[in-house]
């Protein structure tokens, strides 16, 4: 029986990120996976040595284009737990907001990408056109639809004025009506459900061995969400269900990122009902004492963990950060084998990769042939004469 | 004198040009209702509301780099677009546009309609295969393999109408239908509806181009003025089913007070309208499951609206 | 399938998307756009140009403070994050809701106040 | 054992492992850092996961430590409820280290991070290819060492 490789990425139409996969074919069927990463790894663990402690809350936030609120939320937990301080109450709420407000919009922009993988265009059309109500709340309190910026060692830059509860409410009640109703059409359309049911099959068993993480885990019925097992930031007191299908399966993977916006919507209500007036942050010395500390988060994809060590000096020591994406890609090798190419969209994309997440790249010049290093200012000075601007 | 009337219908008035200018208002139309039910504007600033944009696309396509990959069939590869092209064109001609077919009109032409067409998706398979690229491999087995699904229960469909009214001269059957056949036979309309969405390759039938699997498919090789050809060739086909449809299904230019043409012309873009919603109501099929379902369900169906007409169909003879 | 209706009702709604250039949507109050800079307030203590992730700010000679030095901005290596909005101690940077910074050129990024 | 407490785990790995457990260090309420002699890695491992269903290995740090290389795994049990970190030095000038893939399947593309970043080989890994660097990134040279300049303003 031959097989055949058929590559598929680092450049790929369907693909948005640079990832490759050597799939191992016979015929339609896919025989066996390797994955081969690093192609937009940009060395941020090595750049967060190089930046002072706040620098490196925007360094963070750039991590991921998507979920970029959990992985500076999960820093300065990490920078907070070195400086032993305790964050005011109504900073803990406002957190919890943006982080569920930023789980929304990544799996409305999940549902959208899955539709889009299945040709399935009219979904992603409307699952997005949805989405933006997401995105301008967002800007309405931060200032940047993207990228909000919103936590700083010490609580929280941006208050949520009272005049802007109102509008977040109606918002939050549209969302829920039409997230209700894409989740009858998961559950009700032919042509999906003919895509995903018993596609990419991760048993229970396989997920906990290979460290499923997210989503994927929990649509295997494995019980694991950070905001309750190792609850932070008062998730202890919002009470909400954990989602878990046991269908083990694309479609289940789906119906779980359907659920959990529900949810997140009910907590940022309740969220809202709670908060009190009061400080949103508080004041902290430059550099933090010497120390270690781990602080983990639940992404919209996972279980995110960020290390941070302090050696008294203005930058950190070591940063370190393990995506869930990169958890994940050992199971999603698992899932793929036995399929026909026509599922490797959707399989891939059930998983949701946020490649920019698991990838941080060194700057190198493989045409010259050799590899140097610049300082900052060559780098500045360099792009500067580049391109003429005043030096 | 007669000869130079017959060439103007030929290649100006029913025949070419226009065709081609329905061919450029066809896919307008159907991008600009595929944006509406996905709530979108859809082409707006070339001409007025986006009118011209299928023609701006044409001409930006054609002035790009004419480029022949290296290890590609060369002849096979040049030649296929112009294949592509000539096959819907040749094939439009024999449509009755303004009552009477635009070249001429013999018995049994509608089989050399249905072969035209199993010759175009031949086209495409061999461009497929002439480009040596993995994807257009794939892509080019999985266009013959979803031909073989649809052609049948096409075929039969359209063979339940020629029985019922008795010819298989397409302007026969467009002139005299009692009624509109869609009213006669409902089943055979969905059926030759369906698989004229395969035949055109749009979602959910689009597998042979799937861009999210296997790039573009068979079109992966193409760019600059072949592929500006083989879009061409696409809107063409739009053309020449939806005025297959008509003349079968809808009964061609008869109408009250308007002139035939105008009729036919409006009853066209009535099922482009229709292949548009079907477009943005459905998820990409997979292969098998396409063929499946089409050999399961499609061919049945046909086969079943065949027995309906020659029983039914003889007892409203009189109708 | 499963969404015959909503598709069919969307024809006759007033499609979302908007034309661009003739039509805006609004920015909220808080957007984070171009910066504006007060030059008579500033002191020239060049803590924005410190304390900016991007590297984006640059203090150039100027005789319009008593530390002869003042901030210049490249709009095109800033990723707006109000962080010098946020540090400046005499509010002296502000950034506006204008976001069309898009350029052939990256000289004209170049936002120099003076 | 559905509540842990953190200060009974610590005590449990003493008394299993007399001075072999170097020290250890609360991180907040569910969490601890506990460092171990590099020789009994795999017991220690073997052991929580077997006593306390530690199965789920969220990541391996690596840091360079001037004069050793440090390894942190982070271990969390399958209800993920708490984190524990098993610290162990490694020598800088050839870091070996047994693999825990055996133990740990999931650990599998951690190992091969660090080994590209920070050149620790595991021994017995199933496939130390390159995981992250480019395929033409010189041999021998680790970006997460300190050694690696790029100067900074």
């Amino acid at each position: 029986m031959s097989y055949y490789q058929v590559p598929i990425g680092p450049q790929h139409p369907a693909i948005k990120e640079a990832f490759q996969f050597n799939f191992i074919l016979d015929g339609e069927v896919i025989v066996d996976v390797k994955p081969r990463l690093g192609f937009v790894h940009r060395g941020i663990e090595k750049g967060m040595e190089l930046r002072t402690w706040t620098q490196g809350i925007f360094l963070a936030e750039r991590i991921c284009g998507i979920c970029n609120v959990p992985h500076t939320t999960c820093y300065c937990l990490a920078v907070e737990k070195i400086y032993g301080i305790e964050v005011p109450e109504r900073a803990k709420y406002l957190r919890i907001i943006i982080n569920e407000l930023n789980r929304i919009h990544s799996h409305l922009l999940w549902i959208g990408v899955l539709g889009m993988e299945l040709g399935f265009h009219t979904l992603f059309m409307y699952v997005w056109r949805d989405r933006e109500r997401v995105m301008d709340l967002v800007e309405m309190i931060s200032g940047n639809r993207v990228t909000p910026s919103m936590n700083c060692i010490g609580g929280v830059v941006y208050d949520i004025t009272p005049e802007m509860i109102p509008v977040i409410r109606r918002n939050l009640d549209y969302l829920e009506e039409r997230t209700k109703y894409y989740k009858s059409v998961l559950e009700e359309d032919p042509t999906i459900r003919a895509r995903t049911v018993d596609v990419g099959v991760l048993s229970t068993g396989k997920a906990l061995d290979l460290c499923a993480v997210g989503p994927v885990a929990r649509a295997s019925n494995v019980k694991s969400d950070v905001r309750f097992d190792d609850p932070y930031t008062l998730y202890d007191t919002i009470n909400f269900n954990l989602i878990t299908y046991d269908t083990c399966d694309v479609w289940g993977r789906a119906m779980v990122r359907v659920d959990e916006t529900l949810e997140s919507i009910n907590a940022i209500r309740q969220a809202l009902d709670k908060m009190r007036p009061g400080p949103i942050n508080v004041k902290v010395k430059r550099i933090p004492p010497v120390g270690e500390a781990n602080a983990r988060v639940e992404a919209p994809r996972g279980e995110l963990l960020h290390y941070v060590k302090s050696d008294g000096k203005e930058t950190p020591y070591r940063a370190k950060m393990r995506t869930p994406t990169l958890a994940n890609i050992p199971s999603l090798c698992e899932m793929l084998k036995g399929y026909y190419i026509a599922d490797i969209p959707a399989i891939v994309a059930s998983i949701d990769p946020c490649y920019c997440c698991t990838e941080r790249v060194m700057f190198i010049d493989p045409n010259k042939g050799e590899k140097w290093t610049w300082s900052y200012d060559e780098l500045r000075n360099y792009s500067r004469k580049y391109y003429g601007v005043g030096v | 004198m007669d000869l130079a009337f017959t060439l103007i219908r030929i290649f100006i008035f029913p025949g070419l040009l226009f065709l081609s200018i329905l061919a450029f208002l066809f896919e307008w139309i159907d991008r600009k209702a595929y944006a509406r039910f996905q709530n979108r504007i859809g082409p707006l600033y070339a001409g007025p509301s986006g009118i011209l944009q299928p023609i701006a696309d044409f001409i930006k396509l054609m002035g790009k780099e004419d480029i022949t990959p290296k290890y590609v069939d060369a002849l096979i590869f040049n030649n296929a677009p112009i294949f592509a092209v000539a096959i819907p064109f040749f094939a439009s001609l024999y449509l009755p546009l303004d009552g009477s077919p635009i070249l001429t009109s013999f018995e049994g032409d509608i089989v050399l309609l249905l072969t035209l067409m199993t010759l175009y998706t031949i086209v495409a398979f061999i461009a497929g295969w002439a480009s040596t690229n993995r994807f257009s491999t794939v892509g080019a087995a999985r266009a013959v393999l979803q031909f073989l699904a649809y052609e049948i229960p096409m075929f039969i469909s359209v063979a339940s109408v020629a029985v019922y009214v008795g010819s298989t001269s397409l302007t026969y059957i467009s002139m005299n239908q009692p009624v509109p056949m869609i009213l006669l036979q409902p089943i055979g309309f969905i059926v030759f509806v369906i698989s004229m969405q395969a035949e055109l390759e749009r979602i959910p039938f689009d597998i042979p181009e799937a861009e999210s699997e296997i790039v573009a498919g068979w079109l992966t090789e193409y760019c600059g003025p072949k592929l500006a050809f083989l879009r061409f060739a696409e809107d063409l086909k739009l053309v020449f089913c939806s005025g297959l449809a008509t003349a079968l299904f809808l009964a061609g230019g008869s109408g009250p007070i308007l002139p035939p043409l105008v009729w036919f012309v409006l009853k066209m873009i009535f099922v482009v309208l229709l292949s548009s919603y079907i477009r943005s109501l459905f998820a990409r099929f997979r292969i098998d499951q396409m063929v499946s379902g089409c050999w399961k369900y499609l061919i049945p169906l046909s086969i079943l609206q065949l027995i309906l007409t020659r029983f039914v169909g003889v007892g409203l003879r009189w109708l | 399938m499963a969404m015959i209706r909503e598709v069919f009702r969307h024809l006759f709604k007033h499609p979302v998307t908007v034309k661009y250039p003739f039509e805006r949507t609004p920015t909220a109050e808080r957007y984070r756009g171009k910066h504006e800079f007060y030059v008579d307030r500033c002191v020239g203590c060049g803590l924005c140009a410190r304390e900016c992730p991007a590297l984006a700010i640059e203090l150039v000679p100027s005789d319009k403070n008593v530390n002869g030095r003042i901030p210049i901005f490249y709009l095109d290596r800033c990723i707006f994050c109000a962080q010098c909005e946020r540090i400046c101690p005499r509010a002296a940077i502000h950034l506006t809701k204008f976001y069309e910074l898009a350029s052939h050129d990256r000289k004209t990024l170049l936002y120099r106040a003076v | 054992m559905s509540t842990f407490n953190m200060e009974f785990i610590v005590k449990d790995l003493m008394n299993a492992f007399p001075n072999k457990i170097l020290d250890y260090k609360f991180d907040g309420a569910r969490s601890v850092f506990i460092s171990i002699d590099s020789g009994i890695l795999h017991d220690v491992i073997r052991y929580l996961k077997d006593r306390y269903d530690l199965k789920h290995i969220v990541t391996i740090t690596g840091t360079d430590l001037l004069d050793s290389i440090e390894l942190i795994y982070h271990l969390s049990p399958l209800d993920r409820r708490i984190l524990v970190n098993v610290k162990v030095k490694v020598s800088r000038d050839n870091p070996h280290i047994p693999s825990v893939v055996s133990l740990l399947p999931g650990a599998v593309l951690y190992e091969r991070e660090v080994h590209d970043l920070l050149g620790v080989v595991f021994d017995g890994h199933p496939s130390l290819e390159r995981l992250i660097l480019p395929d033409d990134w010189p041999e021998g040279v680790y970006p997460l060492r300190k050694d690696y300049k790029v100067e900074v303003k």
